[in-house]
């Protein structure tokens, strides 16, 4: 039942997963991760290009996981926030580190992790985690 | 243009019901609306079925077939319609859409859900469907975890406190006493829900509605047909939008647009306003989501949420009586039906027959449904008046 | 009475698209039809979307809202419907009964299915969600069984020969020679058929339909827009119906009594026969469904669908052409987008600007979509004449 | 992914599917199995009582499954049926026994058998097959 364990719907993502890589509007500038193909501004105007993200960013909220869904369980208690990309896209993910350390607003660096195992088949999936940035830049 | 009413309605006991299956569900709410209605089941001419994720949680699609084949029905249309949460709100405005479409004159609209078959974890990973599985789901967020990030993000922004979260629960479950059908019947102090245990911080296990088996069902009719029932609730505004599904994607946090998009069209359709409906079902799926929702529905300003609570407006005695009989906290939130019982409960109160539920002097109710973190929202309201002509 | 007609049409390349997911298909049917329409986004007021079972399929609930969040047209309302293999002339009929109800002016209505992100074994099981989970899935039956059953009898009953059976798969395979977008481009013989291997006896695997990943789309609109365009095409008739959901508890299990039910009411709705419509699209999933639903449709009588086919009246150039782009058969059957993209070929061979897939004077035709072994049954007629009033 | 394998449904129906229990309407003496609480017939004027059936059937069609979903793989071929039972109501089940000696219109009766065995959790799934019944009662 752990769909996340799709080896297509993997080997898809595992390049934009794995390397920040989203998309932009040549016309607008709006840049777009994860990656879509159709400006929501320029709609069919607009000229989209691949994209890699700096990989700064922000956390503009964040949670900590203690009740697993299937797939998830061994890796409680987690933290999850979504964070505000430099260039403007907003998007989720895990934080590594000291779950105490984490606030609103703190800047945040990606860092390639294991994301989780999947139990039947083995397959470790991997992707990007982000952790606190030091106090320089924030 | 055709007007269209609720002439009947009805529930099944939500609860974990281990021996009791989804069609066994389905069909018992569907008589009770059919008993309500004093019609015949020969009556019906269309069945519309809302459901989430019975593909999942029991194996089963076609789900508008197998609720007119169980409950005798054929051979007439039956439509299953999912938009996560607000399946079964979407359910009803199809119903609405198919009788103003000409095409019909009695139809019944229905919701369900059978959570209990898988366990708890496989739930929870079911339920993901309703967010985003490539950017939300794959990354271990849950379904209360999405709901904690707005909460926590509410807080920051507009000060709302974790007792006022707290409040919301405590409101709902003293609503649902007298609710015989809710899966919990006993009161809870802002204390209790303080010390519950922590699902995703900030929000804790009282801050969510639970894991439920159960079914709605209400009868559609006509202008035409309405003359024949005695207490027919009009349907006086039907709005629906939508929003991305990945709650990242959004403008803000803290605000559902979509909610605020169907409500402005409800609204104007209905020659009501926030301040002259009378009640409100709204989406209590989380404790922050029925404060956002106060918000999003005009109750109060943005961010005012939590003192609007705190305030006691939302009490049964209130400026603005919400989840009068038990919310999705306290009644249970068998996903797909939650729309359906949210109609059914507005449709009693407007009718004024609600007996130790009623609220005095309902004329008209609000009941605002939402599918995932509010990628879709849908709002009726209803009235005890025809829409003026 | 508000008329509705298509203004616009496409669909992906039906296939194997293990580089491609459910969204990227959507996204790119909606925006071939808008293209096809020559509409901008912006002018489309809501979203109707088909899909059996992304839940099981990839985990994805909330297929509305996910719709209109990848083609950039939040926050139009979106709805998601479901009756397993006839979920895409679901959202059709739905987008016609929206426009008909005086809600929308331009709808679109998609359907999609993204199937092969799963292992076969885990399709077939999937599938098996539009038959009853508890009755038939139970013990191992799978969806080619279900017809295969299905088959033997008519077979018994009948006298259809294995070599008819065949024979429809052999016209769905020549009539795709010219679809780019057909999954199989290669025509194949009686012998060939009758030497696939056996898949569930009388029935083989070039009997079946494939497993297949699509998106098609189609754009509708009110007669108020209709004049805009310069070839709309006319929904003259629709109609849907329900059975059993369970093929064992049906009156007869060579006759889908739904289909008929359905196909009457399109035939009263549009004033034509089935004499006087002159193409059809057909559900063949399997062989004996293909013949069945000839029966079913009035095209001949009960019993004489094989020798119909045998005699070549199927034919392009036959006296009544059925599935004239290749049927499911050969395009490849996902599973939502089957019954759009049956819309889709039928608009195009109305307005006859289908190129070398042409089939010529084409005035009026038909599509009939099935769900499950004919639980639901769902049929229009489009014609290039707007209907008489 | 095997819904079947659920605990809770197969509690359910397990004395259902044991002991061929049905419903008939008192009212218009129809017999349903699988049991239906509420007669398509009469409607709410129907009488429902539990019904236990005889057994007695015949073979109406049959298939031979041989490319099978999740769960079932490891049985192949094996042979299905829709069997009409002597009271009235008709059902899908395996039959038991040579694949060969299957035909239309023969009587069949219920034995108690393995339907599967659920792959991850060890649950084996019992309940009816039918089997050919012998020459006297064909
Ligand atoms: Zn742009
Ligand atoms: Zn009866």
């Amino acid at each position: 039942m752990v769909h996340n364990s799709s080896v297509p719907l993997y080997w898809r993502l595992r390049k934009s997963k794995y390397n920040l890589i989203g998309t932009r509007c040549k016309t607008c500038s709006t840049a777009y991760y994860p990656a879509r193909h159709l400006c929501q501004k320029c709609r069919r105007k607009g000229e989209i290009e691949e994209f890699k993200f700096s990989g700064q960013g922000k956390i503009l909220s964040y949670t900590i996981i203690r009740s697993a869904p299937a797939g998830f369980e061994r890796y409680t208690p987690y933290a999850v926030a979504i964070i505000e990309l430099a260039e403007g896209a907003t998007i989720s993910g895990q934080v590594t580190g000291k779950i105490e350390d984490i606030k609103i607003d703190q800047p945040v660096i990606p860092v390639f992790r294991k994301i989780y195992e999947d139990g039947s088949g083995g397959l470790i999936h991997y992707g990007i985690k982000w952790e606190i940035a030091d106090g320089q830049r924030a | 243009m055709v007007d269209v009413a609720v002439v009947g309605c009805g529930y099944t006991k939500f609860d974990e019901h281990w021996n009791r299956s989804l069609r066994d569900l389905s069909t018992e709410a569907g008589m009770l609306a059919i008993k309500d209605a004093s019609i015949d089941g020969k009556d019906i001419q269309a069945l519309y079925v809302g459901n989430m994720s019975a593909g999942r949680f029991i194996g089963q699609e076609h789900l508008g077939a197998l609720a007119a084949d169980q409950a005798g029905l054929i051979p007439i249309p039956a439509t299953r319609c999912e938009a996560a949460c607000a399946s079964g709100a979407l359910a009803f405005r199809k119903a609405y859409m198919g009788i103003k479409s000409g095409e019909y004159d009695m139809v019944m609209a229905a919701g369900s859900e059978k959570m209990t078959d898988v366990k708890g974890t496989d739930a929870v990973a079911t339920l993901m469907g309703a967010g985003d599985q490539e950017w939300e789901s794959a990354i271990g967020l849950t379904f209360v975890g999405l709901y904690a990030l707005m909460a926590r993000r509410h807080m920051i922004q507009y000060g709302t406190t974790r007792e006022q979260l707290a409040m919301v629960s405590v409101n709902n479950h003293r609503n649902a006493l007298h609710n015989e059908r809710a899966q919990f019947r006993y009161e809870i102090t802002v204390d209790k829900v303080l010390k519950s245990p922590l699902i995703a911080d900030p929000l804790r296990m009282l801050d969510c509605s639970p894991i439920t088996d159960g079914a709605a069902a209400v009868v559609l009719v006509s202008d035409k047909l309405a003359g024949r029932f005695q207490n027919p609730v009009w349907i006086l505004g039907s709005g629906q939008a939508s929003d991305t599904v990945a709650l990242h994607d959004r403008q803000s946090l803290t605000e559902a647009m979509a909610t605020r998009v169907a409500a402005k069209k409800a609204y104007e359709q209905s020659g009501l306003t926030p301040q002259t409906v009378d009640i409100a079902e709204v989406h209590d799926c989380f404790s922050i989501n029925e404060i956002m929702s106060i918000e999003d529905l005009g109750f109060c300003r943005k961010g005012e949420g939590g003192k609007f609570v705190e305030a006691g407006k939302i009490g049964r005695d209130g400026e603005k009586p919400v989840n009068t009989t038990g919310g999705l906290k306290a009644i249970g939130h068998p996903i797909g039906a939650t729309g359906i019982r949210q109609v059914c409960d507005i449709t009693r109160q407007v009718r004024g027959d609600y007996g130790k539920l009623q609220v005095h002097g309902v004329k008209t109710g609000l009941a605002s449904n939402i599918g995932g973190t509010g990628a879709t929202s849908i709002v009726h309201i209803l009235g005890s008046e025809r829409p003026g002509r």
